[in-house]
């Protein structure tokens, strides 16, 4: 990136007045359900919201903000993955961890994202409003002891499907969904995939070859020592 | 169909047989996924046109098929619909696996939900390697399948090797 | 109100009432018929359970995951340029456009911008997979309602953009040509003017599949007035792309939110849309689609600029910690990837926004009350894409 | 006439029928299905089995002969059995009464094309038949549909003839090549009266409805790939397919061969003596060259346009072709009194 590129970001970053201003009038309607938020200038504007004001914020952002457009509707795990970055086979691991060579247990703690959280599960969304071409991502946290949010279905049909993923793939329930069956896999599946702590089989028992490419580059020396030569 | 597997019929009469067979195999489509549209390139584009070598993309059912194409990702939500529109098909049936996912699962070797390889669940003929492969390599795949039904002996049938298209 | 118009409002409620007394008393039993997961129609494994009366649909619900592979499971333990070779897969028929948005995402956390020559080639390649994605469907249309040339006539003329594009990705349709920071490669020798031919041979294609198909009177008495999309359902079931801009709402992204590394503002062409919001209206648009990108394609390769295509970019490509949302308009709608990353070798969250899954989501509310074949010929309009449903 | 022993003229009539059935179909599929729909597809069609793809026939019979047939479980055995034999048989029941030369025919009947039309309708039997007993559930629909249609374009059929027939003044078949022979247009007799001249709107209603009967494209409902897999054909395979098959080019053979005897003068040349003996042998020829005319119109519509939907269907039916047939009927008779 050169030095002009990094001016001209710095100045967008003191005048975004629009999404300010979108801020600020969301954040007149919704009042104290807002939690946290975050402008990133030029980009794109983060509200986490109280679970409880989850279906209020939509019916706000629909009806009055005129957000009409659902983008989409899911989740994060923010808890770290148990078996770590997971890119090396646990068959190897074994046969290093045989030869003295013990990996360093995975860094558990929690961080969140943009305009933080608290918890471990966090629901987000997203909503445009087509005419003006804003865009605002909503963020809200589940606690541990009572996985649900209230369902969209309401205020955004399309909603249905995400929701349904949305238990599927991370097993938070979502009340009030008139079809809480599986969406993409077989009845028989037991386990939320996306959660972090689930575990991938197949790499468990295969080694993954493709954890070369993160390595050095074999002539990756030849080529830096030819660069400097010419 | 008794009469194909008892394997009595003069020699004359089988290769007969056996050629009609070769001639006209009527092919299942069963586009699963990325490989459905090299297969569709391989079967409606007219720069490929396997209607050339006899192969008729016509049946929409699978009672009337004598080929089937399985081309993509087959996911244990899919398994078994595949193995019952296996069997509707009648005998004497033929299968190719094209594309690295019906063969082996493909990029997707770690993912949750895919079947690693068709031929877990259904018999394969002829594998067709890549991702997606072209359609030429289906229509070797094909030529090759053709070349072994015209020397084939129906009671030795289910003993032979699979081919491997490229190997 | 008038005179006349109650009096019309009357008869009807009087053909209503013999209607429903005509179902009371010839009590017929429902029927379901299952329309996949491997039927004709669905090409791919989309499976709709639909409940009968006669041929009319009562109520129609689909079953996906037919096709559910695990992308944003398996992008979590992969690398970004790992994943890029992943996510290719997910709308296969427009392969380099699924790239686009997560290369943009990904690019736009760590502050990079490709070179233009960079960004100029990948807007081109971005249509060159949109017109190689909507005239299948154009020809797919055709087969769903029952005229089998269509799509022979696709797959021709669809082989010269395909030839194009893999003369510089090497690859038929499944490039893995975008990378952080710009391309792979550039351009070879003779392409601008090849690839300038063959977008001539698909304004060719469109007039002729407008005479063949569009102009058939069959054609039109199968899909005007079918399986209308009025505005605020479609937005509020979030469809996007063609089938939105059928319904007459004038929302593209590449001119409304058009992400930082594409260049649709260079060149002058026009979003179409049409009021009808019907199965016509659809692929009309969807046709005009195909005429614009040839044109954009025309024109950006008249003006790319020289230089290099890639931009200085660390080996090891690590990430730094945010989130960030790219969309982008593809083939078949508005698709985009929430990236979060924890500053690691690979993300730790991405979320992956297809199109197809929310234009079908419409399906149960547009299916009811219509007959067996409108189902072919609304599904057939909508034009999905099964990996861009079940991921 | 020579007066023949009866075994003789049974096995000269049993092999000319089959012959006059089979013979067309082989070539229409060959030509049209397979070389004409890829020629317009820019494609190339079979090649490989036999000199330009030509032996592709015998390849597919000796395939399907040779393939398991199965039964579904809950089907009904006897009718699933016996219903492409119905299908079958009609087409051979329609052959009988078609004129192939002044005295090569089957059966001169008085009321030929009355039988004609009666027995096309036998194959809504076949098919229904094939639709109930695979018990299953797009095969029903398939076969419902299928009688729905052909029963509601049996209608303008038969008033399309009804034209032809009020201008011949006869409903034996023989007579109508006879009188296409014999008849001249205004007073000017140098060609005959073929009647797709002096009846063209019969002719193209004619048309319509056998596209229709035929269930070709755009009227494929009942086998609308897309939608019901292939209808009353889904549950079907090995021999009954292949007999199902046959007898779906077989029935548009000789509906093919109806209509050229109807408005083309059947096996009759322009120019030359119908009464000589020469038509008895080249009769055939002609009304092959005729038939396959016909079936080019056919198989250039059915690769061209998309499908009707089943209210669509009916409406064309009954909405305009019958009113328009029934005009051409007044007119015609208008004309027959004026002239």
């Amino acid at each position: 990136m050169s030095d002009v590129e990094t001016v001209e970001e710095e100045v967008a970053v003191e005048v975004d007045h629009e999404r300010e201003a979108m801020l600020a009038e969301i954040s007149d309607e919704l009042g104290d359900e807002i939690v946290e938020t975050f402008v990133k200038p030029g980009d794109d504007v983060w509200i986490r919201i109280t679970r409880d004001a989850w279906v209020t914020t939509a019916e706000v952002l629909k009806n009055k903000l005129d957000f009409r457009f659902l983008n989409f509707v899911s989740a994060i795990d923010w808890m770290p993955s148990p078996f770590g970055r997971d890119m090396d086979s646990q068959v190897d691991l074994a046969m290093s961890a045989a030869q003295g060579d013990v990996p360093d247990p995975p860094d558990m703690t929690i961080e969140t994202g943009y305009a933080g959280g608290d918890t471990r599960f966090q629901v987000f969304a997203r909503v445009n409003d087509v005419d003006s071409g804003r865009a605002v991502t909503i963020k809200a946290d589940v606690p541990d002891d009572d996985l649900s949010v209230p369902t969209w279905i309401p205020v955004y049909p399309g909603a249905n499907w995400h929701e349904r993923e949305l238990m599927e793939m991370f097993g938070i329930a979502v009340t009030g969904h008139p079809n809480p069956r599986k969406l993409y896999l077989p009845g028989a599946f037991e386990g939320n995939p996306m959660r972090k702590d689930f575990a991938l089989l197949a790499r468990r028992i295969k080694p993954w070859p493709g954890i070369v490419d993160v390595e050095q580059m074999p002539g990756e020396d030849d080529e830096e020592s030819s660069e400097a030569e010419s | 169909m008794g009469l194909v597997e008892s394997g009595k019929l003069p020699k004359p009469l089988t290769g007969l047989l056996n050629m009609s067979r070769k001639y006209s195999l009527w092919v299942y489509q069963w586009g699963l996924a990325c490989c459905a549209l090299e297969m569709g390139a391989a079967f409606a584009s007219p720069r490929y046109d396997v209607m050339r070598l006899g192969v008729i993309p016509f049946p929409a059912s699978p009672r009337q098929a004598d080929l089937v194409v399985v081309s993509g990702t087959v996911t244990d939500k899919m398994a078994p619909a595949i193995r019952r529109l296996y069997e509707q098909m009648p005998e004497p049936k033929y299968v190719i696996s094209m594309g690295s996912c019906a063969n082996c699962g493909g990029p997707y070797w770690d993912s949750y939900s895919v079947t690693k390889g068709v031929d877990q669940i259904i018999p394969v003929d002829v594998y067709v390697p890549g991702c997606p492969p072209r359609p030429e390599a289906l229509l070797e795949g094909i030529v090759m399948l053709q070349e072994r039904i015209l020397n084939e002996d129906m009671t030795a049938r289910w003993t032979e090797e699979p081919i491997v298209v490229g190997a | 109100m008038t005179a006349i118009s109650d009096a019309e409002k009357l008869r009807q409620l009087g053909e209503q009432a013999t209607e429903a007394r005509m179902n009371v008393e010839i009590e017929t039993e429902g029927m379901t018929l299952n329309l996949g997961p491997q039927h004709p129609a669905t090409h791919g494994t989309l499976r709709i359970i639909a409940k009968l009366d006669g041929e009319q649909v009562v109520v129609a619900e689909p079953v996906m995951g037919y096709m559910h592979r695990g992308y944003e499971k398996l992008a979590e333990v992969r690398t970004y340029p790992q994943v890029t070779t992943l996510v290719n897969r997910i709308d296969w028929v427009g392969s380099f456009a699924n790239e686009t948005p997560f290369i943009l995402a990904a690019e736009k956390l760590m502050e990079i911008e490709a070179p233009p020559r960079a960004q100029y080639i990948r807007t081109v390649l971005h249509e060159m997979s949109r017109i190689a994605n909507v005239m299948l469907g154009i020809g797919d249309m055709g087969v769903q309602i029952g005229a089998v040339t269509p799509i022979f006539f696709a797959f021709r003329d669809r082989e010269y953009v395909l030839n194009q594009i893999e003369a510089v990705t090497g690859g038929r349709f499944h490039p893995n040509f975008d990378r952080i920071g710009g391309l792979k490669d550039d351009l070879p020798a003779g392409w601008i003017q090849n690839t300038q031919n063959a977008m001539d041979k698909v304004l060719e294609f469109c007039d002729q599949i407008e005479t063949l198909m569009y102009g058939n009177e069959i054609f039109q008495a199968r899909t005007r007035g079918i399986g209308i999309i009025p505005k605020d359902v479609g937005l509020s079931y979030g469809v996007s792309g063609v089938n939105i801009r059928g319904s007459g709402v004038d929302w593209d992204v590449r001119r409304d939110n058009m992400p930082q590394g594409l260049v649709y503002d260079q060149v002058d062409w026009k979003v179409w849309t049409h009021p009808d919001g019907d199965c016509y209206s659809r692929m009309w648009v969807r046709l005009q689609e195909v005429r614009e990108g040839a044109k954009i394609v025309q024109q950006l390769l008249k003006q790319i600029p020289a230089g290099p295509v890639m931009a200085k970019v660390p080996r090891i490509i690590k990430v730094p910690a945010g989130e960030a949302f790219v969309e982008t308009e593809n083939p078949l709608g508005v698709m985009g990837y929430y990236i979060v990353s924890k500053g690691d070798l690979n993300p730790y969250r991405v979320k992956i926004r297809t199109a197809s899954f929310s234009n079908i989501s419409i399906t149960p509310w547009l299916l009811k009350g219509v007959f067996v074949p409108d189902i072919i010929a609304i599904l057939g309009s909508l034009y999905f894409i099964l990996g861009d449903i079940d991921r | 006439m020579i007066s023949l022993a009866f075994w003789i003229e049974t096995t000269f009539r049993s092999v000319g029928g089959l012959a006059a059935v089979l013979l067309p179909a082989g070539p229409i599929v060959y030509i049209f299905l397979f070389k004409m729909m890829s020629f317009m597809q820019s494609r190339l069609g079979p090649t490989e089995a036999g000199p330009a793809g030509t032996l592709q026939l015998i390849a597919e019979v000796g395939k399907w002969i040779q393939k398991e047939d199965i039964f579904p479980e809950k089907a009904d055995r006897l009718i699933f059995a016996a219903a492409p034999f119905v299908v079958l048989a009609s087409s051979f029941l329609l052959v009988l009464v078609v004129p192939f030369g002044p005295d090569a025919w089957f059966v001169n009947l008085d009321t030929g094309i009355y039988f004609a039309l009666a027995v096309s309708s036998v194959s809504v039997i076949g098919i229904l038949m094939a639709g109930w007993a695979s018990a299953s559930k797009y095969s029903m629909l398939g076969g419902l549909r299928a009688a729905a249609q052909l029963i509601a374009y049996e209608l303008p059929l038969v008033l399309a003839v009804m034209g032809v027939v009020i201008q011949a003044g006869t409903l034996n078949m023989q007579d109508i090549v006879l009188a296409q022979a014999e008849g001249e247009i205004f007073g000017w007799g140098g060609i005959g009266n073929p009647f797709i001249i002096t009846q063209f709107l019969g002719f193209v209603i004619f048309m319509i409805a056998m596209q229709a009967e035929l269930t070709q494209p755009p009227f494929d409902m009942p086998v609308a790939e897309s939608e019901l897999v292939t209808g009353y054909l889904t549950e079907y395979s090995g021999i009954r397919f292949l007999l199902f098959f046959i007898g779906e080019f077989a029935t548009a053979g000789v509906f093919g061969m109806i209509a050229s005897v109807l408005f083309l003068g059947g096996w009759w040349v322009p120019g030359l003596d119908p009464d000589s003996n020469l038509f008895n042998i080249i009769g055939p020829g002609v009304m092959f060259a005729k038939v396959m005319g016909v079936m080019f119109l056919v198989f250039w519509f059915r690769f061209t346009y998309p499908r009707f939907r089943e209210d669509q269907l009916q409406k064309l039916a009954w909405k305009v072709l019958i009113p328009l047939a029934l005009l051409n009927i007044v007119f015609t008779g208008i004309l027959k009194v004026v002239f």
